[in-house]
């Protein structure tokens, strides 16, 4: 497994574009012991494909309403794109800050360390700490302090 | 009421419970994998979240991120459906710990069901009847006789310590006992240094039928009739019919009344299967599964009742909407659990369902969460969908299950649909004279070949 | 038996049929004209004929056509659906002669009730309660009042030669009539040129309430209990429900029990519903149609009886296989027509389904022969498909309905479904307080703009 | 470890033109030590919209036995295309001759006039004469003495 230094992050920008102006899905590409794989999953492809049936759930009216978390899942799909997002490793209770408090672990324009914590995330009354996968700056936060998150929601940026 | 359920589940039974809630005008959330999100009930959802990775013991099976995902979406009540964790008791009781409903049976009953030996032990105590056998050892071929003679032959000699099936000698008859006994005996030593033996009465060519109840939890308990699901493959149900044609109409009731009987002395809640082996006449208890089942829906056909909307209600502190006097068995109804794989091999197939077509008219239902254009992910079970078909009379649903095996098309993966065109027209299946093994031999028989 | 069924219809009606033989063993053959060449029942059916170009006139209506279908595919029977052929009895006497079978009623059967004043006449003669009123034209007040006050206010003056609605004036008391009499006069005599006039029982808000019945011909007769099919969009049935919301038990047995006794007595054969309008608790026939109608699973649900098997088995010459005895009315039953049409303007939207997907589940039933990819032609009704959803009680049935509604997706072409998604929510609707004029009152108030 | 030059772009631009042009929905290429794998998913929805209904109609055993003209709407598709086919005008029982004994009214090669007799097409016991719309020369014929016609079924060419 090659470290990740020795990724560039230049190459797979350009195959991301690549994808993007051929209107492919999918690129892999494999050299030596290399091998980068780009997906784009269409988003035309997903409403010809599926779309039909939340169509009819959205069309008619809901038979009942519908608080809480639901677009949870919609705000996730708009961030994971990003190549330098964190993820929630599990669901629960973000929280920005150690206690109600305290100072937020970090804000947009933070720099930070790898390692460096930026978040919580409680279930089950365990706080678990969501750390920094590298170092870099905090260039976007997608969550609110006290808010629900799913597994695989994008919660920062860091670059 | 509760006032929103979270389903602890995917697949089908996931949308089987999120018709159910919704017909009880509750909220719903799916949970769901990365594998499964979009799926058919997510999108039905009033809410959905995901819980994790495909693999299901990080996602499905991962109790803290539903507890977590209940608490984020304020749901009160969970439905496990079935596999997963509806047959955890640990889960039943994290659940009610967090003062969240759990759509099931009492923890202590899902933990004495799922333990073979207390199982049979408290089956016993309730009066069902279970596999005669020697309450222990036996050494002297006198004793042997004697307690043969009372089980009925053929018998079953087993080692004690054994498994694996050696150790384990077929006696037809008194005058082969002796010779059983000796050899059981000596293989045990060999097998096992342990030359202790014990018998149990032998079934050669049973039946599967089960028993459907619904309990309270508070002493009241009905039954609703029985499903033959015989026609197994590895292990596996294949095809359920209900009633099973094997009993009649006395039978039925009195096997039903153990079951409700035994049921109301364990306050039992909820709903659950007593699964029999039958043989000439006589029941033998298996196992007893404390949740709703894949083939629930051969109960709902013939008696009318939905089983999912009596496991809220009773989970919620109501009343079962039925008495047993109420309970009328009408007509026939079989189901075919469609599975993606090919019909010959087995092997799964996921993939893209390029077409998907479901049968319809008077007396089929679809209870499927498959649509075209639907990936079925490789990470879990290979079943898409089940077709179940009600007649009048057990003729007129096999024709009917005919022409509706017919109509259902599903293109872009291998599915079992054809196995079951060739079992419909069986002449075995269709006079109803199969037993547990008959799957396995026609197919090793070739018989989807012809 | 028959050996070979031709099916002179198209779209669901004759998918439904194809399905009612294929459960008896019997052939099929399609006929079907060049605009249906890839419909459903053609892909199905063991044989397909076309027999002509879209008109209807040249193809499904064309009776030298269809009986050359017969006679080059050997086809013993003819199943009519309905519209078409189905009401025409100069075809079934050709059917005759042709020693063909015909799966409806009785030549004669038909071309009474096909004619409106004989039809009428006959009810009357069978004991079937219809609108009462002055037998002859009615020249003194005093003798319109004795009559009147026989009918019961209102009463509505007629003129004898009237039509579209001139020289008509309701009397809603006796006060009333007087006057009323002399103004309709005085109109029919302006208009008519004739001040000859009528009276007859005047019903404000009627319900359209039918009862369904079978005949073996040879003098037994069953009903099947009553749908109510009130809600309507200019003479044309939107949604079918029975029983009906506004008659009991002890009423259902009352006008059930006419309508079967008078069918015993003409010996009628086949499927047949009386049509009523329903007010204040009162029958009054409008029309018998001599077919299977549109609205017919609605019955199957409640009842669990195959009204197409049995016109089958009937026209053979078999027995009923019911007897009244048997019959139970079990839950409740609706029935939703989904046409192509925009759902606010009515406006047909025939063309290519890009995604069908029907609802599944418990108690749910589909009755269509869509599928993704057909296209619908533009040279028939806009009828394509029919949800028929059953519970125990109307409000599961109803509540059912809301959730099937909402599972089930036809894209490509507008259709009435979102207009269904919204009567189910009314609250008229849920309460069954609605009448024959209450549909397009809600549409003309904008009931589907909010 | 390769630098991002050692992919070529216009190699994956032309794979991309490739899959295009080809109507293909993956092209994996190999040489070496390079691997390159270009993918597009299709939409289903367009791709699918008729057939597959009949599918199971054919790949499920007849409940029945199918004899008889089950077949006459293949043999009418088969024909109906060629410019110079004459269609039966109705369903019925075609006739290549007046009576059973009489010669045939036309054979493959059979030079006609417009309104000639060409064949007769039974219903209902009465014969409908079907007669050439212009003059030519038979050169198929594709129903037999006394067999069963669709309507719009090509019964012969003049050409």
């Amino acid at each position: 497994m090659p470290k990740h230094e020795s990724i560039d992050p230049e190459l797979v920008r350009e195959l991301a574009n690549l994808v993007t102006e051929t209107g492919l899905t999918e690129i892999e590409v494999e050299k030596g012991d290399l091998r980068i794989r780009v997906v784009r999953r269409l988003e035309p492809v997903n409403v010809q494909v599926a779309g039909p049936v939340p169509v009819a759930a959205v069309a008619a009216p809901a038979p009942v309403p519908t608080p809480g978390p639901g677009t949870a899942l919609d705000r996730g799909k708009a961030g994971a794109a990003h190549p330098g997002a964190v993820l929630s490793p599990m669901v629960g209770t973000a929280y920005r800050r150690p206690s109600p408090d305290a100072k937020l672990f970090v804000e947009v324009g933070s720099r930070v360390e790898s390692g460096e914590k930026l978040l919580l995330v409680e279930a089950m009354k365990t706080f678990n700490e969501i750390v920094a996968p590298r170092a870099g700056t905090v260039t976007a936060i997608f969550i609110e302090d006290g808010q629900p998150v799913e597994f695989g929601e994008p919660l920062l940026v860091i670059e | 009421m509760f006032d929103k359920i979270l389903i602890a589940n995917r697949g089908e039974i996931a949308l089987r419970i999120l018709r159910a809630a919704k017909e009880l005008g509750i909220a719903t959330v799916a949970v769901h994998s990365t594998a499964d999100a979009d799926a058919m009930h997510v999108r039905l959802a009033d809410e959905s979240v995901c819980i994790g990775p495909p693999a299901a013991r990080d996602s499905y099976l991962n109790i803290p991120s539903i507890i977590a995902a209940c608490e984020i979406t304020g749901a009160d009540a969970v439905h496990p459906g079935y596999g997963f964790l509806s047959e955890n008791a640990r889960f039943a009781e994290v659940l009610a710990h967090h003062e969240i409903g759990f759509i099931g049976p009492k923890a202590e009953h899902i933990r004495t069901m799922g333990d073979k030996i207390e199982a049979k032990r408290t089956a016993k105590r309730l009066g069902i009847p279970c596999v005669p056998g020697s309450e222990g050892g036996v050494e002297d071929p006198d004793e042997a006789k004697r307690i043969a003679a009372g089980i009925g032959y053929p018998v079953l000699v087993k080692a004690a310590s054994g498994g694996g099936g050696r150790g384990m000698k077929v006696a037809r008859s008194e005058a082969d006992l002796e010779q059983a006994l000796g050899m059981a005996r000596s293989e045990a030593k060999a097998a096992f240094g342990d030359d202790a033996v014990y018998l149990e009465k032998y079934l050669e060519k049973p039946r599967h039928i089960e028993v459907q109840i619904l309990g309270d939890g508070r002493g009241d308990a009905v039954h609703l009739a029985e499903r033959d699901c015989s026609l197994q493959r590895r292990h596996q149900k294949v095809w359920e019919e209900g009633g099973s044609p094997a009993l009649n109409e006395a039978m039925r009731a009195e096997i039903g009344a153990i079951c409700s009987n035994a049921m109301k002395e364990l306050s039992y809640l909820g709903a659950g299967t007593i699964e029999f082996l039958y043989e000439d006449g006589r029941f033998y208890f298996i196992e007893m599964n404390t949740r709703i089942q894949v083939e629930h829906p051969v109960t709902e056909m013939i008696t009318g009742i939905d089983l999912v909307n009596e496991q809220i209600r009773v989970a919620a502190g109501g009343p079962l909407s039925v008495s047993q006097g109420d309970i009328r068995v009408e007509g026939h109804a079989i189901e075919c659990r469609i599975n993606a794989e090919h019909p010959a091999t087995f092997r799964p197939s996921p993939g893209l369902i390029t077409y998907f077509h479901p049968p319809g008219g008077l007396g089929v239902r679809v209870d499927s969460a498959a649509f075209q254009g639907y990936r079925i992910p490789p990470n879990y079970d290979s079943l898409i969908g089940k077709l179940i078909v009600h007649g009048r009379t057990r003729n007129e649903c096999l024709m009917r299950l005919r022409r509706a095996l017919d109509e259902f098309v599903v293109d872009g993966v291998d599915t079992t649909l054809p196995l079951f065109r060739t079992l419909v027209r069986n002449a075995d299946v269709q006079n109803g004279l199969y037993d547990i093994h008959w799957l396995e031999k026609f197919l090793a028989e070739g018989g989807l070949d012809t």
